[in-house]
């Protein structure tokens, strides 16, 4: 903060309103192109539920379908084609369209090339189905296209009675509500403000206070930006919610006084449907709109609006602090100065960004939405539900289950059951892992000790054999009836266990299986580790008297500590995360109560298809583990150089 | 350049260009499961259509180990990056087509002469919500095995076949006179739809804890606990072993489990008893049907379903069931007089008269974990039935729920 | 370990090391038993009815009822394994390779160089690794083959499991290194040499020990992993053995446990070979002379 | 022709100043020891020069070229560290020669100066062993042979000898002495230990907590130091030291136990200080029972022995004299016994004077 000069801060507050304005301006517009697309699209769907609602009426009087088709066509301004699709049939039941009429009289047997048509026919009959059978609107039964830069096609489901029977494909020229934005673009003001406020800064002290200064224009700057933003978009939507009623009511009286037509149809705001085909209910049959309610369904997209505002300006002010207080500077001259160091780095950051990084901040970025396999179609943005997975994660309290005669019992399936007994596997894992892998290291690292190439190559094994038939091997050895280990406990005379029908019992199954798969790392590590140990260490400290286990305590470990800590902790870090042995081995028995978080999640993501929420509880192993690891780190001191 | 070398290079030429000059064709890629026996069928299919559309069509084959085959089809077909056609068991059905961008409906395609020619329950395992995306290639269904050393007729009911299970049973031996995977939701099915029960009803809501779904699984403890005729922790390897080694007088299970048999071991099938506790319901296992689908993004639909519509039909089906050991689910394969002949494919094809397809929508994968801890726990004695499907009914209640949110 | 005689006798070591190579073969032994058996079945013990002790003992000892080598002999007839073998060997050597080549380098600035993110981008390495993998897959199948266009290359899977294999490495060689004596560079760069040089010829040659666990390491994850592979391959004459060997498991067919035992025994091999190979630089004992005291 | 020039050089780490500001000049073909306790910056000093750590401000230049920005293979110069730093990995020769390989040079050209070198400092017989084949005498010469071979204009060399036993010391010392000479090459050389220091420099700096203390011939650091430091650093045994006043007069210091009549020596000097807090410095060579041959005038002191060290040619009393301890050299044949008193004389033109509180020298003292 020293080093605030007027320089500096005014790059900061530059670079801030850059940051902050420009992008939220691109926000802007894109929010207001999307509002004057969606009112255009909504005009589309309304001139098509009309022609829908008309033709309907006509087919169930018997009347002449084609004719209707063509009189609509050419009736309602923007309508520019109309086709009929029979799906129970296989027809093309009418259509204004000349490759159409060229191909003969109605209805038409639809040819393979028209297989589409058909197919949406049935989704829409599929959706309409599912949302009633759910009593859900999750299926669109209007669907959406553009087939050219200003035309739109709008197809809706043709009902009998209340079956789907085939639907209506309405192409239309858009009608593009009155433009709204009038007026200077809402940033130029501010900006222009922020600018003058400038001038000001020279007027104060250097640090603290300029400092400050510089943050307080920023963020009035940014919020004055904001609210007059979220005018302009309540603006825009007020007049397409207007063109959408104006269009209506065009729609109505260019069919209204034909002959054909039952004016009882013409009721405008049955057209105004949602894609759910659900009442929209923006303005009334006569047009006016209903600017409370559009206000009101416009509240989350302002809710929206506000939180990517807030995410900006706090972008604007890291940019501003980054840029005030000299710190951009630093890393520039950093990364000049370190470029060989960085030369070296960046080869494996490069794929770790890519491959490890990204996957992982996808991850991240899902756990704050609701995606799961019933709507991984639907845009991101619908789904948001912030912190709701984490809630429900951790709010996962009931540990003892009662049953309704008043016994009690663990619920094994209860996030804090089964967080317990992941550390319990995690640790009891490690630690056999460690302290085997680093015993036989210690032992084959013995000088004149003879056979020592035999016993290395044969204790890596475990590590060498595919683990997927040795872990299933083991489990065979722990078959209550036919496993080899009972077989040996009956020959000493004991009585079978039926190892997976208590928890610990399961427990020390999957340990033992995962013990044995687990150390010849450990040991290869150590015996790598144990090379980097001048044998001159052992004979200082054989010299100062040390006997064999100090030798150990205060010459082995602290000169293997670089290799083991890294070790232990990646070993803490996939033990963890064994999906494997637990799946394959005790597949959860008894009751789930041998699982572990990370078999959980897999659980949730592809037999609950919760992608959302899986990836929330992956989040929060990843949470565990990351603060285990600062732990360790900060223990240990592992990142802390020689 | 010398001339050896330059000869070289325009005969290296050639050979690249010549077969593009002639390939003019369209490539379909397929992607299938199968291992042994059924690759090598399957792949003697496939040519004998390349060989019928050399002018035209080139199909190309990728086998998939089964274990991720899903996750592959998942990761790939929405990305377009997938084949045109795909084979796989119904199950997953309603997920991929909730998805989106991986199952193509093929109604367009279908008229009554096509759909006649299949037994209609494998039909019907291809439809979800009205649409059907697939053609059935075969079922697999679980029936009974006996050995006929040991069962010299095959028990028609339930009580009959206690009766035969008692007479083989050695417990301290390790012989059993009936085995199967029973605490395995998946086989206890039979059991439980022979009581009318079942997992969802109406719109997919679930219906775990029924009363005949408790009064089916009274009935399995009674066979493992009361009557002691079934070995404990009944893994499918260790239902080989005791088959294999006759210690096991009759087994449940599927044609899978037909080639594991030991040679040595004389064997015949028979359809699943009734069951008179059930008042004399057929067991009515539930059927997992192996369809051929076409990928939604594929290019070449219309090729992909003729492709389709030959690989489910009666040319296909012969060799694919009598080299591939597949029981198919086009009618038209058991008018071949050799098929119709096949005691184990007719022994199929009659099971397949008392069977269920299994629920191929999203919301079946839920029940499995549920369904499962509670077969263990009853098994394990931990709860009763009765108990341990409504802890179960709860679950996947609250699944259910969580996903259709 | 420096001990002399007079230190625990060698004996009670030989016992401990039996004992521990008998609780490791014996699962192993049972593979082979499987393998050898020139059946599908997966080991149980086959008993008599009211077996005595004996009949108990022979039951837990690892052998086949009659040896054959037939399923050796079709996990190579029956499918391309040979083929599979070698695509994994190419991609396991070439992973080993390139995840020795980027764990070496940043290993090596992390050791020795002081930079800003030096320790953030350390912590983010180890922190890379809590993250569980289960929901990567489809972003994973995003970024190799829709991204970078690599579906059904070799390159696609080498840099998945080298970047797989990083953290770890980057960590143990980072340690390794911090206990090479600085003044050898020094010395080095005395001598003319540039931080490449110093590089190649002084650190790398004297982390042997270390690249040979990261070598180790890095093949392993390439050699045994299948998910990927198997999601990225197109084409069957690009799967990698442990795909392979998944075809003889898994779904509503026999499951041929001898192929499968087989094939892994084989699978196990290279891997053996190759540590058979790397031994002697775990035991070298390098940088013993590098400095006095 | 390569002099090193240190012209105001520092260095900091973060807040810590290591070095404040040296100035130094290293002539040519000249051997420049630079000692001082550990921590007193001289390793970093030869660091810097070395170009292994950066210059915080200053200018060093070797020969007549700076040398703040140039890399250390491109300064002509060759390092000998402390641990010696030998490429385990390569052989005696290997490691002789991996400069020279690295610059390219020809391998004739290698061939013999690695032959000279091994030849100069007798290790022909190893060339091809590896260095944990080698004793630690044999890897010093190996670590030296290095520098010889590539025949720079400065040797540096960093506290060599100290992992060195004391016999392998002597003799070692003496050798890159006699090499140094021979060679004649500009040599700096860093080391904590006095005795090397003045057995080996053309001249000795005395670096003290970063700051440079004096600069000199061994004898001038032996015979005149410019401060207490230095005083109390050069020497074995170490120079006694007494704290006192200059009496009213300026002609004596009187301290707690001892009044010292200065003498004719010290008389102008001490002039016009009086009532100054001091510290007198005295040499136990010049505090002996009886006075040296040819000595200048004396002052008697009383001291009672407290500890007798014989040595053999002579013998070294100890014992208080007021607060402080001293050191006195006594005639062997006397046998002086420990609670005896014994009377000494001190050599008043060798006595050296100390502001106590600047610790800055006072008298000019006498060169021999």
């Amino acid at each position: 903060m020293r080093d605030a000069s007027v320089g500096r801060t005014v790059a900061g507050l530059i670079t801030a309103l850059v940051i902050g304005i420009g992008l939220m301006s691109l926000i802007l517009g894109e929010a207001r192109r999307t509002m004057t697309r969606s009112a255009t699209e909504q005009n589309a769907v309304v001139t098509a539920a009309a022609a829908a609602d008309v033709l309907a009426r006509v087919r169930d009087d018997g009347g002449d379908l084609q004719a209707m088709t063509v009189a609509l066509a050419a009736a309602l301004p923007d309508l520019e084609q109309l086709r009929v699709i029979d799906a129970s049939r296989r027809q093309l039941a009418a259509s204004t369209h000349a490759a159409d009429l060229e191909a003969g009289d109605f209805p038409q047997r639809l040819k393979r090339e028209q297989k589409g048509w058909f197919d949406q026919a049935k989704e829409l009959e599929a959706a309409h189905s599912t949302n009633v059978m759910e009593g859900k609107a999750r299926k669109d039964e209007v669907l959406l296209r553009a087939v050219a830069a200003d035309r739109l096609e709008v197809v809706l489901p043709l009902f009998d009675e209340d079956q789907v029977t085939g639907s209506v494909q309405a192409v239309t020229v858009a009608v593009l509500p009155a433009d709204a934005s009038g007026g200077l673009p809402g940033w130029i003001p501010v900006l222009a403000a922020a600018l003058l406020l400038l001038g000001l800064l020279r007027l104060l002290p250097g640090g603290w206070p300029r400092f400050a200064a510089g943050l307080v224009v920023t963020a009035v700057a940014l919020y004055l930006h904001a609210s007059l933003g979220a005018d302009t978009l309540t603006n825009t939507r007020l007049v397409g919610e207007q063109s959408v009623a104006d269009h209506a009511l065009d729609v109505s009286s260019a069919l209204r006084g034909r002959p054909d037509v039952d004016a009882d149809d013409l009721a405008v705001t049955r057209w105004n449907i949602d894609r759910f085909r659900v009442g929209r209910a923006t303005f009334d049959d006569a047009g006016l709109v209903a600017v409370g309610r559009v206000e009101d369904g416009f509240d989350r997209d302002r809710g929206r609006f506000r939180q990517g505002a807030f995410v900006l300006s706090l972008l604007a002010v890291v940019f501003y602090y980054w840029v005030a207080t000299g710190w951009a500077r630093r890393t520039g001259t950093a990364l000049v100065k370190h470029r060989s160091a960085y030369g070296f780095v960046v080869p494996a950051m490069i794929g770790m960004i890519l491959l490890v990084f990204f996957p992982f901040f996808y991850g991240v970025l899902l756990s704050f939405f609701n995606k799961t396999l019933y709507n991984v179609n639907q845009p991101l943005y619908d789904l948001w539900v912030g912190f709701d997975n984490y809630v429900s994660i951790i709010a996962d309290t009931g540990v003892v289950r009662t049953a309704e005669d008043g016994s009690r019992s663990i619920n094994f399936q209860n996030f804090y059951w089964t967080l317990g007994f992941t550390i319990l596997w995690t640790v009891s894992n490690v630690f056999i892992g460690t302290t085997l892998g680093l015993t036989l290291a210690l032992i084959l690292n013995v000088k004149e000790l003879r056979f020592k190439p035999f016993y290395r190559i044969i204790l890596i094994l475990p590590w060498a054999v595919p683990n997927y038939i040795t872990a299933l091997i083991w489990k065979g050895m722990f078959h209550k009836q036919f496993g080899v280990i009972n077989q040996v406990i009956q020959i000493g005379g004991g009585e079978p266990i039926s190892w997976f029908d208590a928890w610990y019992t399961s427990f020390f199954a999957v340990l033992m299986t995962n013990g044995w798969l687990s150390f010849p790392f450990m040991m290869v590590i150590a015996l790598g580790a144990l090379q980097s140990i001048p044998n001159d260490l052992y004979e200082a400290a054989r010299v100062d008297g040390a006997g064999r286990v100090q030798a150990f305590r205060f010459v082995t470990l602290p000169s293997l500590k670089p290799a083991l800590v890294p070790a232990v902790i990646l070993s803490v870090v996939w033990t963890f995360n064994m999906f494997n042995i637990i799946y394959l081995v005790s597949q959860g028995e008894p009751a789930g109560a041998t699982e572990i978080l990370i078999t959980d999640a897999y659980k949730i993501a592809f037999e609950q298809y919760r992608y959302s929420y899986a990836a929330a509880y992956s989040v929060v192993i990843f949470l565990i583990l990351m603060v285990y690891g600062i732990w360790q780190n900060k223990v240990t001191k592992a990142t802390e150089g020689i | 350049m010398t001339k050896p070398v330059f000869w070289l290079a325009t005969l290296a030429v050639a050979v690249v260009l010549v077969p593009t000059v002639a390939m003019a064709e369209i490539e379909l890629v397929v992607w299938h499961a199968y291992r042994g026996k059924e690759k090598a069928a399957f792949e003697s299919v496939v040519e004998v259509f390349n060989q019928d559309h050399v002018d035209d069509v080139r199909v190309k084959t990728l086998a998939v180990p089964y274990d991720a085959y899903a996750d592959k089809i998942t990761a790939a077909v929405p990305r377009g990056k997938g084949p045109d056609v795909f084979i796989f068991a119904q199950d997953r059905l309603g997920g991929w087509v909730e998805a989106g961008r991986t199952m193509e409906p093929i109604d367009f395609y279908l008229y009554e002469e096509i759909t006649d020619d299949f037994i209609p329950s494998t039909l019907e395992a291809m439809q979800y919500q009205g649409n059907t995306y697939g053609l059935p290639m075969n079922f697999k269904v679980v029936t009974m095995i006996y050995n006929t050393d040991m069962v010299a007729s095959p028990p028609q009911t339930s009580t009959e076949l206690i009766e035969v299970a008692k007479l083989h049973t050695n417990e301290a031996g390790g012989k059993f006179g009936l085995a199967y995977s029973y605490s395995d939701f998946y086989y206890h099915s039979a059991l439980m739809n022979a009581f009318g029960g079942g997992v969802f009803q109406g719109s997919r809501d679930p219906v775990l804890n029924s009363f005949e779904n408790v009064q089916s699984l009274e009935l399995m403890m009674q066979w493992f606990d009361v009557d002691k005729v079934m070995p404990a922790e009944p893994s499918s390897s260790l239902i080989t072993m005791l088959f294999n080694q006759g210690d096991a007088a009759i087994v449940f299970s599927g044609p899978w489990f037909l080639s594991e048999i030991s040679e040595s071991i004389p064997y015949a099938l028979a359809t699943l008893p009734t069951v008179d506790e059930a008042g004399g319901a057929p067991m009515q296992p539930w059927m997992t049907v192996e369809g051929a689908y076409i990928a939604a993004p594929s290019q070449n639909k219309d090729h992909a379903f003729d492709f389709v519509l030959y690989l489910t039909g009666p040319a296909a089906g012969k060799t694919m069931a009598l080299e591939g050991r597949q029981t198919p689910a086009n009618l038209r394969v058991y008018d071949d007089p050799e098929v119709a002949g096949d005691v184990q494919l007719s022994a199929f094809r009659a099971q397949v008269e008392h069977a269920v397809p299994m629920p191929n929508f999203a919301e079946m994968t839920m029940v499995w974990s549920p369904a499962t801890t509670a077969m263990n726990s009853i098994v394990r004695k931990a709860s009763s039935p009765q108990a341990a499907l409504d802890q179960a009914q709860k679950d996947v209640e609250e699944r259910v729920k969580s996903l259709r949110k | 370990m420096s001990n002399r005689n007079d230190s625990v006798p060698h004996f009670w070591l030989h016992l401990f090391l039996v004992f521990m190579v008998l609780v490791t073969v014996y699962p192993i032994l049972w593979v082979l038993t499987v393998a050898f058996s020139g059946q599908q079945a997966l080991m149980f013990v086959d008993l008599p009815p009211d077996p005595s002790v004996l009949d108990r003992v022979r039951a837990v000892v690892p052998w086949p009822a009659q040896v054959s080598v037939q399923n050796f002999v079709d996990v190579f007839s029956q499918q391309p394994f040979g083929r599979w073998l070698l695509n994994s060997a190419l991609v396991a050597a070439a992973t080993t390779v390139m995840g020795v080549f980027l764990a070496t380098t940043a290993g090596y600035a992390f050791s020795r160089f002081r930079f800003p993110g030096r320790r953030a981008g350390m912590m983010s390495f180890l922190i890379s690794q809590m993250f569980p993998g289960t929901l990567t897959l489809v972003p994973l199948y995003i970024i190799i083959v829709q991204w970078l266009h690599l579906g059904s290359n070799y390159l696609g899977l080498i840099l998945l499991y080298s970047t797989t294999a990083i953290p770890f490495c980057v960590w143990m060689l980072k340690g390794y290194f911090d206990t090479i004596p600085r003044e050898l560079e020094e010395s080095a760069l005395m001598d003319g040499a540039s931080p490449a040089v110093i590089f190649w010829k002084i650190i790398l040659p004297l982390s042997k020990p270390a690249v040979a666990v990261t070598a180790l390491f890095s093949f392993m994850t390439a050699w045994n992993e299948f998910i990927l592979a198997l999601t990225i391959m197109d084409q069957e004459s690009m799967y990698t053995a442990p795909v392979g060997l998944r075809f003889f498991v898994g779904g509503f067919a026999e499951q041929q446990w001898g192929y499968f035992a087989a094939g892994s025994i084989v699978a196990a091999l290279p891997v053996m070979a190759l540590f058979l190979f790397l031994q002697r630089f775990l035991i070298s004992g390098l940088t013993a002379g590098a400095v006095k005291g | 022709m390569a002099r090193v020039v240190l012209d105001k050089i520092k260095k900091c780490y973060g807040d810590v100043e290591v070095i404040r500001e040296l100035n130094l000049e290293i002539r040519d073909e000249e051997f420049m020891v630079l000692v001082g306790p550990s921590g007193c910056g001289k390793s970093t000093a030869l660091r810097m020069i070395a170009g292994l750590e950066e210059i915080t401000a200053g200018e060093i230049s070797i020969g007549d070229r700076v040398v703040n920005d140039v890399p250390p293979k491109d300064r002509d110069i060759a390092m000998v560290f402390q641990s010696y730093a030998l490429y385990p990995h390569m052989s005696v020769r290997e490691n002789m020669d991996f400069g020279l390989r690295i610059k390219k040079m020809p391998r004739e050209e290698i061939d013999r100066r690695v032959a000279n070198a091994s030849r100069i400092l007798g290790i022909e017989s190893y060339l091809d062993r590896k260095p944990r084949q080698l004793s630690g005498g044999q890897r010093q010469r190996v670590a030296v042979g290095r520098a010889i071979v590539r025949d720079p204009s400065v040797y540096l060399f960093d506290e060599p000898l100290s992992n060195l036993d004391a016999k392998l010391r002597v003799q070692m010392r003496a050798e890159i002495t006699g090499l140094q000479r021979r060679l004649k090459t500009t040599t700096v050389y860093v080391t904590h230990d006095q005795i090397e220091a003045m057995t080996m420099g053309h001249r000795i700096a005395v670096l003290n907590d970063g700051d440079l203390q004096q600069v000199g011939t061994p004898l001038e650091l032996y015979d005149t130091p410019a401060n207490l430091f230095v005083a109390r650093f050069i020497g074995t045994p170490p120079m006694n030291f007494l704290r006192g006043a200059v009496g009213a007069d300026g002609g004596s210091v009187t301290g707690n136990g001892f009044e010292l009549d200065l003498g004719e020596a010290n008389r102008d000097m001490a002039a016009g200080m009086a009532g100054r807090d001091v510290q007198v410095g005295i040499r136990p060579e010049y505090l002996r029972d009886t006075p040296r041959e040819g000595s200048g005038p004396t002052a008697p002191l009383r001291l009672k022995i407290e500890l007798v060290e014989t040595l053999g040619h002579e013998v070294l009393v100890h014992g208080h004299l007021g607060e402080d301890m001293v050191v006195a050299k006594v005639d062997p044949h006397r046998r002086p016994e420990i609670d005896t008193e014994i009377e000494l004389q001190l050599e008043l033109d060798k006595l050296q004077l100390f502001d106590a509180v600047s610790e800055q020298r006072l008298n000019r003292g006498e060169r021999p």
